[in-house]
């Protein structure tokens, strides 16, 4: 019979404020395998675990439960200090009488106590059961996946490679940078956006540590923490990136023009061209919707024009697989699809533009090289209205959350606005200004004070086309008075949403994500930057919109997270896992199709059901499954079970 | 109930003249109603401080001059002490008074005959001398 | 950049708190070595002193004492608390510094932590760590689960070093640990590099004329409310008023208090406040159904992920009022506080007598921030905030090499951006000992 | 030590016994208010119109005169202080403004008077200790609310006259006799001013307010120093009489009057007569006369 050691703690009053610990703890000390039985303020502090340590060593004990708060906060404090006295950790089991018991019970004193008994007799029993175990060890490649090519994935990557890691770095565009590439000054500071990105971008370009793969997506990915085993799509670019030297010829006789995304409406790019000009790489692509060759097999201009003979029209997707330790997802942002804004005539009024549109309006290698014109008439606009918390903040109807850029880049763009058109005037039709960041309230108020820009408290019903002129309907509710305004030019601060393609990403990296679409984090204060799946961190905008520099700083966070994670070439498993029973097994692999995390594989040679102890998370689905009650869990099993049901039945 | 924004009216010549007449920057205001907040005659003004110098910024020059707001103020400074911007609003308070002053359209001055008997004896000149350039109804 | 001698791979990180926890275990599992330097006897910084955080209101102290719990028993990390960082040469890979560890007037060594010494000592000076809302003993620890469970005493509250009497605590420790003559000692460590972590400090309310000076005993700052709130606080979670222990049936929260106000305090926005004041007035809602909650702002700043959503259901829920504009003056008027504030959105003056009135006062720097920017040679804005050596794409190198910041030393941030900082700032710290 | 002394227009009149007194209170104390020889009246607001030179002569005049005869000018009314000492630090920071203004004088003042109004001299000149020494009567029991007003403290970076939420120095003054100062919020609230020709009943409210404030923490009297309030809020006492019944009134009495009781002064000279409510029952009933 084990020599059991009963820990009872009081939690401050957490739990001596409803559960008598002293008399629990007397009557524990009567069982009579157990050994010691004791009580203290704090068990998990320094002297709590004091205690634990010397009964350990003068009784012998080979066996403890420790009566405090769930498992999930002090379970592995405990195991540590019981291995530190040479007990193998498992044989240490919490019995939770705070959450489970004190904190619920609080106006039934006595009852709580005999709960609390019961709870700490029940896991006796299961102590009495456990087996000896040791930590699985998992080997793990040291390398990285980062999915997604902007500001974020660069960052990430970048620390990673300086860290020593091998990076693998996939952009679904053909070049890098995401949404920073569109934008023409930075606020608050108001620094050109991308000759810093390009220089990053460049420096990733010819890192040896980086394995930069553009116009590609992740396919598949298997495994867990350590051993992912992911294919990758190398979608056709049709053009050979090695032999193409970026001369451009093929872009210039390109026959095609097609309204360009990246250019959100306002500029056009060739069937054959690059994402915008000096890109990082610097290499054309084919849209094969736009092509003349895909369409009707006419053309092939480029082809005869290219002097290296680089285009492929043949060219299939590649698969290419690879294994990755860890994974970055930083698959960034867009911008709440403005057609279904009505309200705001988006899509339907030319003058009618969202903030990346104006980015673009304002990049010195945009569509009108810097000027703010009209779309519709190429006018200078006198009026300007911007109107923010467009689809953000509105739960009834778009997304209840606040898009935190906007209030900043809106001001920075007024602000050049009035620089350019110094006769004219910005409205801006607000509820909350929001420049919380460093550095940003002082910019914006010196911004309003200098270049008079019109706050407007208040939000827009309406905006029609009046005859040339864009009619806002909005209010100012410091005045209570409609207010009406006929604009040249309005300007709306869209919600930022989860760029498209997450919520399958997610699923396939078995990561979770929220009705909106962003990327949950495990603890939102505590763990930021990990996702609750192991092995899949989180950066950028895709787990909630933010701005550039707290981007950074979250994906320089995942890199320090990896690190610390692949600093050891091995990595340690709980054994709490499933294990099947050989002579009890029929084979039948209905436990196979159950697993949720593919755990189990048939033994064809010997017919049976065998468990992949690194991917188990000991959810217990294939042991109800077991029609033949052929798998246990470790220190899990149906007898431990029954047996501590029946101390609560008795 | 409703008003009607264009650049022209925007800050107009109506708030460029009480900017410079006050030498504050209208634009600065904050809209926080601090001065309102701390105002010992707002009791009895139609509208706050903080709402007169919003209508002259929104070029609103009707309603800013037609209430009794800087008529009634006591320039006791209160205001001008916490404004968190730093705006003297008792100097807006006087410029709005000198814009309408200075126009010499306004006949309803308080006339001296119309006092109460024996008020002007009892009342020390000070009280008199610096009411000057503020008596309208 | 090779020297005579090695690359010391071993970092140190200055200030214990939150920021300061997460960058040195971010180290520490990397497999380097870490010593982290803090102020105070234990490690927590300000959380220690929070109930609940936003937007989650989980209890500060049980997702805080796993993090402090696992650094104090981290392999790698050697903890240096109760001191300060006297001096500092050298360069990024061979730093020199000094380190004043501060007199506890308690032999660390001998003491076990047993708390007899905090039962028996019969100090009750207005507690510093519960900004003076209760008593606070001469010998204390910051919490019961203090890491390091070692008590300090101070000097300026114990009956001993004030008149030279009482020695009560050298009488009750069973280990003869207490020791009145402890001198401040100092410590030299050679770090490859450094993250300076100070956190922030709160304007203490004295400094608002207009909102009596700190002299009306209801009048508290945030931090006050939070220590009000929390279970393990003077008043075990009661919301109880200072001066007379009644509970506050109409309760207002001023926001912007020194802060976005150039003229006369802060022109930056603290950017927290918004958040807490919510959490709190929410707080405040469950445990004082029938009070009412009013909350003067001048703009809501709730950007986080889920914050814009938890003022909102505190608002339709709770019914929590909040009104658009400043509050003037408030000043005392036979037992209750009257409150001149504005609502601009119907433009009238609102005049409110409360019980009680919580300030949400501006984010500044620590007192120390400037001096130990001094030593390490960085440069700070003119108000004492780190400044990092690029705003957006390098927010936590600065101009020194081999030393960066984390969290709010940086600027006022929430502990979300916090954590994430200081591991930025732990990732550059690998990256800058990998390289070498 | 003599300072140089501008009474200002009201002084001379209506608020003749705070002149008087002041001047009596002096002699005791040792130093003589030596009047300027030539003065105007000094335009009773300080012109906030950026524009208004023409307003800034009358008081520039004084302080070019004044700084012909001394180096300190002292005043009494808080209004007048306020608009000499506003125009000398406007003077004093303006060079453009000072030129014109120097221009219309036909003097060249350079802004180098100090400017102290009557309680300053007492306090940094002469010293509330000194004053302790000379009280002969210490108004032993007297409860006194100190009423600051408006132009003696704002605005602060002008006046520097005391703190600007919670000035102390008149409470020292009445320390300094050995009355019981009362604090009372409304201390530093307007009292409405020149309203009361305007609009009378908007001066009535804000003195009831402060009136109120101080008799409910106690005030049996209340002490000014400036005509113009102690016009609202002693004079106009008949007003709120009559809008808020139950309103007890209550003595307003200047600070020298105060002070010349003290020194022993025989309180026939202290020109109690123009109070408009009789303080004398309450001294009586205090033994103070």
């Amino acid at each position: 019979m084990k020599k059991l050691g009963v820990f009872i703690c009081h939690c401050g009053v957490n739990i001596a404020g409803t559960v008598d610990v002293k008399s629990a703890a007397g009557k524990m000390g009567e069982v009579e395998d157990v050994a010691h039985s004791a009580d203290y303020i704090y068990m998990c502090s320094e002297p709590g675990q004091q205690i634990i340590r010397e009964a350990i060593r003068e009784k012998e004990l080979e066996g403890v439960v420790v009566a405090c708060c769930s498992p999930s906060m002090h379970e592995n404090t405990f195991r540590k200090a019981v291995k530190s006295e040479g007990m193998n950790p498992y044989l240490c089991e919490i019995a939770n009488i705070r959450e489970q018991c004190s904190w619920v019970h609080q106006k039934e004193k006595e009852k709580a106590t005999e709960k609390a008994e019961e709870i700490i007799l029940a896991t006796l029993e299961k102590v009495r059961e456990n087996e000896k175990l040791e930590a699985i060890s998992v080997s793990i490649n040291r390398s990285v996946l980062v999915i997604g090519g902007g500001i974020a994935g660069m960052t990430a990557a970048l620390d990673l490679a300086v860290g020593g890691y091998e990076v693998t770095l996939i952009e679904r565009e053909q070049a890098l940078g995401g949404h920073m590439t569109q934008l023409s000054k930075t606020f608050p500071d108001l620094h050109p956006a991308l000759p810093d990105l390009l220089a990053k971008a460049r420096e990733i370009e010819g890192h040896p540590g980086i394995d930069l793969h553009c116009y590609s997506e992740m396919e598949d990915v298997k495994g867990y923490v350590g051993n992912f085993e992911l294919t990758i799509r190398k979608k056709a670019t049709h053009v050979d990136w090695e032999k193409c030297n970026g001369c451009g010829l093929c872009i210039r006789d390109c026959p095609v023009d097609y309204v360009s995304q990246f250019e959100r409406g306002l500029g056009v790019r060739k069937a054959i061209d690059l994402l915008y000009s000096h890109s990082v790489p610097n290499k054309p692509v084919i849209h094969r919707s736009h092509c003349r060759y895909f369409i009707d097999g006419s053309c092939r201009k480029c082809e005869e024009v290219c002097p290296e003979k680089a285009i492929r029209f043949k060219q299939k997707d590649e698969r290419i697989g690879k294994k990755v330790g860890a994974i970055v997802v930083a698959t960034g942002f867009d911008l709440y699809p403005g057609e279904r804004l009505g309200e705001y005539g988006y899509g339907e009024i030319p003058d009618v533009i969202d903030g990346l549109a104006l980015e673009r309006m304002l990049s010195v290698d945009g569509p009108t090289k810097g000027k703010i014109i009209r779309p519709s008439d190429g006018k200078v606009p006198k009026e300007m209205v911007f109107i923010q918390c467009v689809a953000s903040r509105d739960p009834d109807r778009y997304m209840p959350y606040c898009s935190r850029i906007c209030c900043m880049y809106t001001a920075k763009q007024a602000k050049i606005y009035k620089e350019q058109v110094p006769d004219g005037q910005p409205y801006i039709f607000y509820m909350d200004i929001r420049s919380d960041g460093k550095g940003y309230e002082e910019f914006l108020q010196k911004t309003i004070e200098e270049k008079g820009l019109l706050y407007l408290r208040g939000r827009v019903s309406r905006v029609f086309q009046d005859d040339g002129k864009v009619r806002v309907l909005g209010v100012d509710t410091l005045t209570g008075k409609m207010v009406e305004v006929a604009a040249d030019m309005v300007v709306l601060a869209t919600a930022v949403v989860p760029s498209d393609g997450v919520k399958d990403l997610a699923a396939k990296l078995r990561a979770t994500v929220d009705r909106h679409g962003f990327l949950t984090e495990a603890h939102i204060k505590l763990y930021p930057v990990e996702s609750s799946t192991k092995g899949i961190y989180l950066a950028g905008c895709g787990q909630s919109p933010k701005d550039i520099s707290d981007t950074v700083s979250q994906a320089s966070a995942t890199a320090s997270k990896i690190q610390a994670l692949l600093s050891t070439d091995k990595l340690l498993q709980d054994p709490l896992i499933a294990f099947v029973d050989e002579n009890i097994c029929s084979g039948c692999g209905i436990c196979v199709e159950i697993c949720p995390y593919e755990a189990r594989e048939m033994d064809s040679r010997r017919g049976i059901s065998v468990v992949h102890s690194a991917l188990c998370q000991g959810c217990g689905a294939c042991i109800a499954a077991c029609p033949n009650f052929a798998c246990e869990l470790r220190n899990s099993s149906s007898i431990q079970t029954l047996r501590m049901m029946d101390t609560f039945m008795t | 109930m409703k008003i009607e924004l264009t650049r022209h009216k925007v800050h107009n010549e109506f708030a460029k003249k009480v900017e410079l007449i006050s030498g504050q920057n209208l634009f600065a205001c904050y809209q926080c109603g601090n001065c309102t907040a701390g105002c010992p005659v707002a009791f009895a003004m139609e509208v706050g401080p903080h709402e007169v110098i919003r209508y002259t910024l929104l070029g609103l020059e009707e309603e800013a001059v037609g209430v009794n707001t800087f008529w009634l103020c006591a320039s006791c400074l209160q205001c001008t002490s916490r404004c968190p911007k730093g705006i003297d609003i008792a100097r807006v308070m006087d410029a709005l008074r000198s814009v309408v002053l200075r126009k010499k359209d306004r006949k309803d001055h308080i006339q001296i005959p119309k006092f109460p008997e024996g008020f002007l004896e009892r009342l020390p000149q000070i009280a008199f001398v610096s009411g000057f350039r503020k008596f309208l109804s | 950049m090779k020297n005579n001698g090695r690359f010391i791979k071993r970092a140190m990180v200055v200030g214990g708190g939150i920021a300061g926890i997460s960058a040195s275990i971010d180290i520490g599992n990397a497999g380097y070595d870490v010593i982290l330097v803090e102020k105070l006897p234990s490690i927590g910084g300000r959380m220690l002193q929070l109930s609940e955080t936003f937007p989650t209101l989980d209890c500060a102290q049980c997702t805080l004492t796993p993090k402090t719990v696992e650094t104090g028993q981290h392999p790698h990390i050697k903890l240096l608390t109760y001191s300060e960082v006297d001096g500092v040469e050298g360069k990024a890979g061979d730093f020199t510094v000094r380190v004043r560890r501060k007199a506890a007037y308690v032999d660390w060594e001998k003491c076990t932590g047993c708390g007899l010494c905090q039962e028996k000592c019969p100090s009750k000076k207005p507690s510093e760590f519960d900004r003076s809302m209760g008593p606070g003993k001469a010998i204390y620890t910051l919490s019961p689960q203090a890491v390091p469970n070692k008590p300090v005493i101070n000097p300026s509250n114990c009956r001993y070093f004030l008149e030279k009497k009482c020695r009560v605590c050298e009488k009750v420790c069973p280990v003869g640990a207490i020791d009145y003559e402890q001198q401040d000692r100092f410590v030299e460590e050679k770090v490859g590099a450094i993250i300076a972590a100070v956190g922030f400090d709160l304007t203490p309310k004295e400094a608002f004329g207009e909102y009596g000076y700190g002299v009306i005993p209801d009048v508290i700052d945030g931090l006050a409310f939070e220590r009000l709130n929390s279970a393990s606080g003077p008043t075990t979670g009661e919301i109880r008023r200072p001066s007379d222990g009644k509970i506050p049936k109409e309760v207002v929260f001023i926001q912007c208090t020194g802060s976005r106000d150039p003229e006369r305090y802060m022109p930056y926005c603290s950017r927290v406040c918004c958040m807490y004041t919510a959490k709190h007035a929410r707080l405040y809602k469950h445990k004082v159904h029938d009070g009412q909650v009013y909350i003067f702002y001048m703009d809501i700043r709730s950007t986080g992920k889920g914050y814009e959503e938890f003022i909102q259901q505190g608002m339709e829920e709770e019914g929590i009022l909040y009104l658009r504009g400043r509050v003037s003056r408030i000043f005392r008027d036979d037992g209750k506080i009257v409150v001149w504030g504005v609502d601009t959105l119907t433009g009238k003056k609102v005049e409110v007598s409360a019980d009680m009135v919580v300030l949400a006062t501006a984010i500044i720097p620590q007192a120390e921030a400037k001096g130990l920017a001094q030593k390490l040679g960085i440069n700070t804005d003119d108000y004492g905030f780190f400044t990092e050596v690029e705003r957006k794409l390098r927010p936590v190198e600065t101009n020194m090499e081999g030393i960066y910041i984390a969290g709010c030393a940086q600027g006022p941030k929430d502990i979300a951006d916090a954590v994430a900082h200081a591991n930025a700032s732990a990732s550059k710290v690998q990256g800058l000992f990998a390289k070498n | 030590m003599d300072y140089l002394y501008f009474p200002g227009c009201t002084l001379y009149t209506k608020a003749k016994n705070l002149d008087q007194t002041a001047r009596d209170c002096s002699h005791l104390l040792g130093f003589e208010l030596k009047e300027i020889s030539n003065w105007t009246c000094c335009g009773a607001t300080f012109p906030l119109a950026t524009d208004n030179i023409m307003a800034l002569l009358p008081p520039s005049r004084i302080l070019a005169r004044a700084r012909q005869e001394g180096a300190i000018l002292t005043t009494l009314c808080a209004i007048c202080f306020n608009v000499i000492k506003r125009t000398n630090r406007l003077i004093q920071n303006d060079g453009e403004k000072r030129e014109k203004i120097n221009n219309f004088i036909e003097m060249n003042y350079q802004g180098d008077l100090r400017v102290l109004h009557y309680l300053e001299i007492l306090k940094q000149e002469i010293g509330f200790s000194k004053i302790k020494e000379r009280v002969k009567k210490p108004l032993a029991g007297l409860k006194a609310g100190a009423y600051y007003g408006c132009m003696l403290l704002r605005p602060f970076d002008e006046m520097g006259f005391d703190d600007k939420e919670r000035p102390t120095l008149f409470e020292e003054f009445l320390e300094a006799m050995g009355a019981e100062p009362v604090d009372f919020p409304y201390k530093i609230e307007c009292c409405g001013s020149f309203q009361s020709v305007g609009s009378p009943e908007v001066a009535t409210e804000c003195s009831y307010k402060i009136l109120g404030s101080a008799i409910k923490n106690g005030a049996e009297v209340v002490v000014s120093t400036c005509p113009m309030c102690t016009f609202n809020i002693d004079h106009k006492q008949s007003d709120i009489k009559e809008k808020y019944l139950g309103f007890k009134p209550i003595p307003v009495l200047y600070f020298t009057q105060l002070l010349g009781m003290a020194m022993g002064l025989d309180y026939q000279t202290l020109g109690f007569g123009q109070n408009f409510v009789d303080p004398l029952p309450l001294l009586k009933e205090k033994g103070f006369i």
